[in-house]
């Protein structure tokens, strides 16, 4: 693991750029500006601008994989001309909305309007602080952080619903109350598998999750609690075959249907934050997060940032096993989604907990797909 | 509370507006609204010649233009007293075949993405395609043909068309069981679709809707085997029905009428290899019109006498039992031309069938029942 | 069934009502009635005769009068019958065929709406195609191509 | 007819329609398309790749294993009418075949003064490529290509002339190939000899040059009886040239010609 971390870094850059400013003040506000707050706040906010930005680029290559994917899934190509096959057509795409004019319907309710698209987006962006990307690259290490994310990631109903009724529409108005409506059935079944994580982990502390799974992944005892979070994922992330809100066939775009301009950008950049969000919560609770099987040759885990890249290529890949779902099943209807949720994904959930007890009561360690490393 | 769905609307699939009544998720009434296509067909057909109101039919209904045609053509040769030969007939079948599973690829194409699954579109579309291909090589056009003629077909087929259709079909055979396995294979599908859109049997018969919404309630009516028009009394094939009357059966009548298609069209090839001839009538008058006479010539009207009649044709289009009335008082142009529309009855039955049902489930209902606005409004 | 057997029947129960049962290319015939017994005969069609589908409803704008037709389907015998009547241009009123058929329903809003046949007994005839308001029926040999500026639409409130 | 009861199709074989494992088999068909389309997917980069391209149709076709485009036989397709200006005879038979009324016919250079030479020009803002006009044209001069790419900025720029026609013919597209065959027992100009007054107007008109005024010896008069007034000569028709576009009956000032076949 590397010993630099983003905070470390963000750190050196604060100190370094303090230094330069206060070259040219006087001596009251040079020592005020090297002190250890400023530089701290100032390592903060460059902490916080790296994040934004490396989340951001990642949210629009998310974009991007998903087109190219579901391109290939449907027998086409995707986004192809600009920049090289196509990478760069979502930044065209965002300037492009960025342009546009934001109409706001008259009837509208104007704070609920306005104010929807930026919490929404900014309560997705917030997780991001707290998401442990490698060893010693994230904000803060609480001890609580994988239900701290769990918290802000389902905050998105309420936004939803607020937007959708201060738009004033039929459509997004029931759009809203499906995404409310919907929230209890996949809830539930999420926190029971993550129950189940954490009982084989003994932690709260996604960190400490990561670390637990050097030895062996948790997906090959806990399979069935995967089955059940990615499928809670799904609704969670309002993808189909759970995007019943903005079901496009008879609610238009459902609760986003008035929005336009640079704030339907902010609602379909949160989207695809939360779809991050939610490949990433997959792959630390159960794929190992940046730690790869001891019998990989050192040589693919040696190099700079190695737990970043490696983590990112699972990131994505589980990405894709979403764009694949979306590629091959329909839309469902709001009750059989609480069918499921309740009379599947519950008791799955629950057994799975029930088996990661067993587990950890017989000190077993699964042998399929897993492998001990060396030093235990 | 009233919502309109349309005519702007991703459900649709064209101008109609399907004015809703809910009460929370549940359907209480509808009141479909159309008209927003409205052309005046009929009322142009008044003042064309009766092969350019072949044009016309192309416009009619834009997925099934070479059904709508032949559903003319028929008509019009009654009033006009010609008989085509038959080698015309059969390619026509052949033509209004291909266009059934043109029609109904592009059905599935559009059904499956109300569901919210957008491969089977992309399928659908891009093996439509070959369909279209198949027609540019004869009839010279991709969706607007201009192909049948009062008396025979416009020409023949081209070397090799034979052979690159039964190519062409082998294909889609095996593309229909791809389908199956992306919708009828999947519980979610399967879950959709099962008992959505009840409509039994005399209910459909009471409210006038034809064609697989009919015959997925079991009623085995299907005009090509009960009034033989053209030659499909020579050919052998089966009438697609289901029993289960909702949204999957009409699925499964559609996939099994497609392939009951290929089997109409490897036979009428293998009767096209076998009897060359005329593809258009040698009796035939040269005040029909466009494009054997100068008929915006005034002087041509000079001095003629026209036969009259009265046509009447029905058939089987993709959609259900299209019909034509047509009066020939004796002009150059018929006098009243009427077409019957299956989508505007299918459509108008919602009030039935729709009802009681949740929001989420009108998609794939009115996507079951294969809307055409151009046929519906003319 | 054969046309001469319809002609026999009909007359037998109709009298002189019945105007005529013509040929006509590819139908049963043609049966042209008088529409005062209108409700009469269609009842008699669907109930005794058993054309229990009803495919078409249309009207024609002859010089003198307006035809208005009805095309059945039999399931027992395979064939279609035309029904036919005439209708005075300055009155045609005939009676709705909706509480027989209720497929007949759209059908004779589009009669309305395009030939100006008015229905009596239709539970809603609205106009169908042309927007409410429009002052013509568009397939009367009178109606000329208007101005856009001309019409007047009304557009409904709720 | 209405049977109850009747029985669903029975399952193609190969084709199990009931679910298995609740949605395996959709995941499996959509990563097997996946696979599949991965090398070449089935469509075509327009404007860089092109369907009447025969040397690209065999690379996809060979690619992907399906046939796409019916190769050698694109040439039917009916997209932008070439002109041959040279052969056209002005017989305004395009013109008149055409429903959308969207065929004018417009002088072009070339022609003698007194009977200047018309080509059609075509508005391709209202036509329907029926391909009427091309299946009327009686020399095959105006025919259509396999040019489908219209989009121009102006409305104007819609409106097809004869020069710009002519000039899509000289870029040796290919041509519609399909001639329609004109009926057999086509109706043929009639005269009725005695309106006819000789006046040359027909034979003058002709674009086939097909009428040829004969001279019919002048009766001679009985007493009292007057001459009609009229040049003693009559129009002879060589039915094997005329095209029947019916130029003579539209001049004829007595009305004296007409269409009918003759026993």
């Amino acid at each position: 693991m590397s010993s630099a971390s983003l905070f470390s870094v963000s750190d050196t850059i604060a100190a370094w750029l303090l230094a330069h400013i206060a070259y040219v003040f006087p001596p009251p506000v040079k020592g005020w500006l090297t002190s250890g707050d400023v530089v701290l706040g100032l390592t903060a906010l460059i902490f916080s601008a790296i994040l934004l930005g490396a989340s951001m680029i990642n949210v629009i290559v998310l974009i991007w994989w998903e087109r190219k994917l579901l391109g290939r899934f449907m027998d086409r190509r995707g986004a192809m001309h600009v920049g090289f096959a196509g990478l760069l057509q979502n930044f065209a795409d965002g300037l492009k909305l960025f342009r546009k004019d934001t109409v706001r319907p008259t009837q509208a309710d104007e704070l609920g309007f306005w104010l929807s698209p930026t919490a929404y987006l900014v309560t997705s962006l917030v997780i991001f602080a707290i998401l442990p990307i490698s060893t010693g690259w994230n904000g803060g290490s609480l001890p609580l952080t994988l239900l701290l994310a769990l918290v802000i990631f389902s905050f998105a109903p309420l936004f939803i619903f607020l937007g959708a009724w201060a738009s004033n529409n039929k459509y997004a108005l029931i759009g809203g109350m499906r995404s409310a409506a919907q929230m209890i059935a996949y809830e539930v079944p999420i926190l029971l598998a993550v129950v189940a994580v954490v009982v084989l982990a003994g932690s709260f502390d996604l960190t400490t999750i990561v670390m637990e799974q050097r030895n062996y992944w948790f997906w090959a005892p806990l399979f069935l609690a995967l089955i059940v979070f990615l499928t809670g994922m799904l609704a969670e992330m309002e993808r189909i075959p759970f995007d019943l809100p903005e079901a496009e066939a008879e609610l238009v775009e459902g609760w986003n249907t008035e929005y336009g301009g640079m704030l339907f950008a902010f609602f379909m950049l949160a989207d695809y934050v939360r779809y991050l969000v939610g490949s990433i919560l997959v792959v630390l609770l159960f794929l190992g997060g940046w730690t790869l099987p001891s019998y990989v040759p050192s040589v693919l885990t040696s190099f700079p940032l190695a737990g970043i890249v490696w983590f990112m290529v699972k990131v994505y890949l589980v990405f894709g096993v979403f764009v694949w779902v979306r590629a091959s099943l329909p839309r469902m209807r709001t009750d059989q989604l609480l069918r499921l949720g309740w009379m599947r994904m519950v008791p799955l959930a629950l057994l799975s907990v029930i088996l990661a007890a067993l587990v950890v009561a017989a000190h077993c360690l699964p042998v399929l797909g897993c492998v001990p490393s060396m030093g235990g | 509370m009233w919502v309109n769905m349309g005519p702007q609307h991703p459900m649709t699939h064209g101008l109609w507006n399907l004015r809703v009544r809910i009460e929370g998720e549940i359907i209480k009434d509808v009141d479909p609204e159309m008209g927003f296509l409205h052309r005046g067909i009929e009322k142009i057909s008044e003042d064309r010649h009766y092969n350019e109101i072949i044009t016309l039919m192309d416009r009619t209904c834009y997925v099934a233009g070479l059904s709508w045609e032949h559903l003319f053509i028929i008509a019009a040769e009654e009033a006009l007293h010609i008989v085509p030969p038959e080698r015309a007939e059969y390619i026509r079948v052949l033509s209004a075949e291909l266009q059934r599973i043109g029609s109904h690829l592009m059905w599935y194409a559009a059904f499956v993405q109300d569901l919210g699954l957008t491969t089977p579109f992309l399928y659908g579309m891009r093996d439509r395609d070959l369909i279209l291909d198949l027609f540019q090589t004869y009839t010279g056009g991709r969706l607007t043909y201009e192909y049948m003629r009062v008396g025979g077909v416009r020409n023949d087929l081209p070397l090799g068309f034979t052979a690159r259709c039964r190519q062409v079909v082998d294909w889609l055979m095996d593309r229909f069981v791809e389908y199956d396995r992306l919708c009828l294979s999947s519980t979610i599908f399967r879950e959709r679709c099962d008992g959505l859109g009840l409509l039994s049997a005399e209910d459909a018969i009471a409210y006038g809707v034809t064609g697989p919404m009919l015959r997925s309630a079991g009623s085995r009516r299907d005009l090509r085997k009960d009034r033989p028009y053209s030659v499909y009394g020579q050919l052998q094939f089966d009438v697609a029905t289901a029993n289960t009357a909702d949204v999957t059966g009409r699925y499964l009548v559609r996939m099994e009428e497609m392939r009951q298609a290929v089997k109409i069209i490897r036979q009428c090839l293998d009767w096209l290899d076998d009897n060359p001839g005329p593809v258009m009538a040698s009796q035939l008058p040269r005040w029909l019109g466009a494009p054997y006479a100068p008929v915006g010539n005034e002087a041509y009207l000079l001095k003629r006498n026209y036969p009259t009649g009265l046509g009447f044709s029905m058939v089987e289009e993709p959609h259900g039992e299209a019909g034509a009335y047509i009066v020939n008082d004796g002009g150059e142009h018929p006098y009243r031309v009427k077409f019957r529309s299956p989508v505007l009855i299918n459509i108008w039955a919602a009030k039935r069938y729709l009802p009681g049902y949740r929001v989420a489930d009108i998609p794939p209902i009115m996507g079951s029942v294969d809307v055409c606005v151009g046929e519906c409004d003319r | 069934m054969k046309r001469d057997e319809l002609a026999a029947s009909l007359t037998a129960r109709f009298g002189d009502r019945i105007l005529g049962v013509d040929a006509f290319p590819g139908l049963l015939g043609r049966v042209r009635f008088d529409s005062t017994i209108a409700l009469e005969l269609f009842r008699a069609f669907r109930d005794d005769l058993k054309f229990v589908h009803l495919t078409m409803v249309g009207a024609t704008d002859w010089v003198d009068h307006r035809e208005v037709f009805y095309v059945l389907w039999s399931d027992a015998d395979l064939v279609y019958v035309l029904l036919s009547t005439n209708l005075p241009p300055d009155a045609p009123t005939i009676a709705s065929a909706v509480p027989i058929w209720p497929s007949a329903n759209a059908h004779e809003r589009e009669a309305w709406d395009l030939v100006g046949v008015r229905f009596e007994g239709h539970p809603d005839l609205r106009r169908i195609f042309m927007p409410e308001g429009y002052a013509y029926h568009p397939l009367l040999r009178s109606f000329k191509i208007h101005e856009p500026e001309d019409l007047e639409v009304k557009v409904r409130s709720d | 007819m209405a049977e109850s009861g009747a029985q669903a199709p029975a399952p193609i074989p190969g084709t199990e329609q009931r679910p298995l494992l609740w949605v395996t088999r959709p995941l499996a068909t959509a990563a097997r398309q996946f696979a599949k389309s991965l090398w070449r997917p089935s469509t075509i980069i327009y404007p860089f790749e092109r369907l009447e391209d025969p040397k690209f149709r065999g690379e996809v076709a060979v690619a992907s294993g399906k046939p796409i485009g019916v190769g050698e036989i694109w040439d039917n397709y009916r997209g932008v009418h070439a002109l041959n200006i040279n052969t056209c005879i002005s017989c305004n038979l395009c013109a008149f075949s055409c429903p959308d009324v969207c065929i004018e016919m417009v002088t072009v250079p070339g022609g003698d003064p007194k009977h200047p030479k018309k080509c059609p020009q075509i508005d391709y803002g209202k036509c329907s490529f029926c391909g009427f006009c091309s299946d009327a044209c009686p020399e095959g001069c105006l025919s259509m290509t396999t040019r489908y790419e219209l989009s121009v900025h102006k409305r104007e720029d819609m409106v097809y002339s004869p020069a710009r026609m002519f000039e899509v013919f000289k870029s040796k597209l290919p041509m519609n190939p399909i001639r329609v065959e004109r009926p057999k027992n086509e109706d043929q100009i009639l005269l009725d000899p005695p309106i006819c007054i000789g006046c040359n107007a027909c034979s003058r008109d002709c674009p086939t040059q097909c009428i040829t005024m004969l001279d019919i010896p002048k009766p001679t008069p009985k007493p009292g009886e007057k001459l009609a007034k009229r040049i003693w000569k009559e129009p002879v028709i060589n039915d094997s040239d005329c095209v029947r576009c019916g130029t003579c009956i539209s001049v004829c000032p007595k009305d004296c010609l007409f269409w009918g076949t003759r026993q």
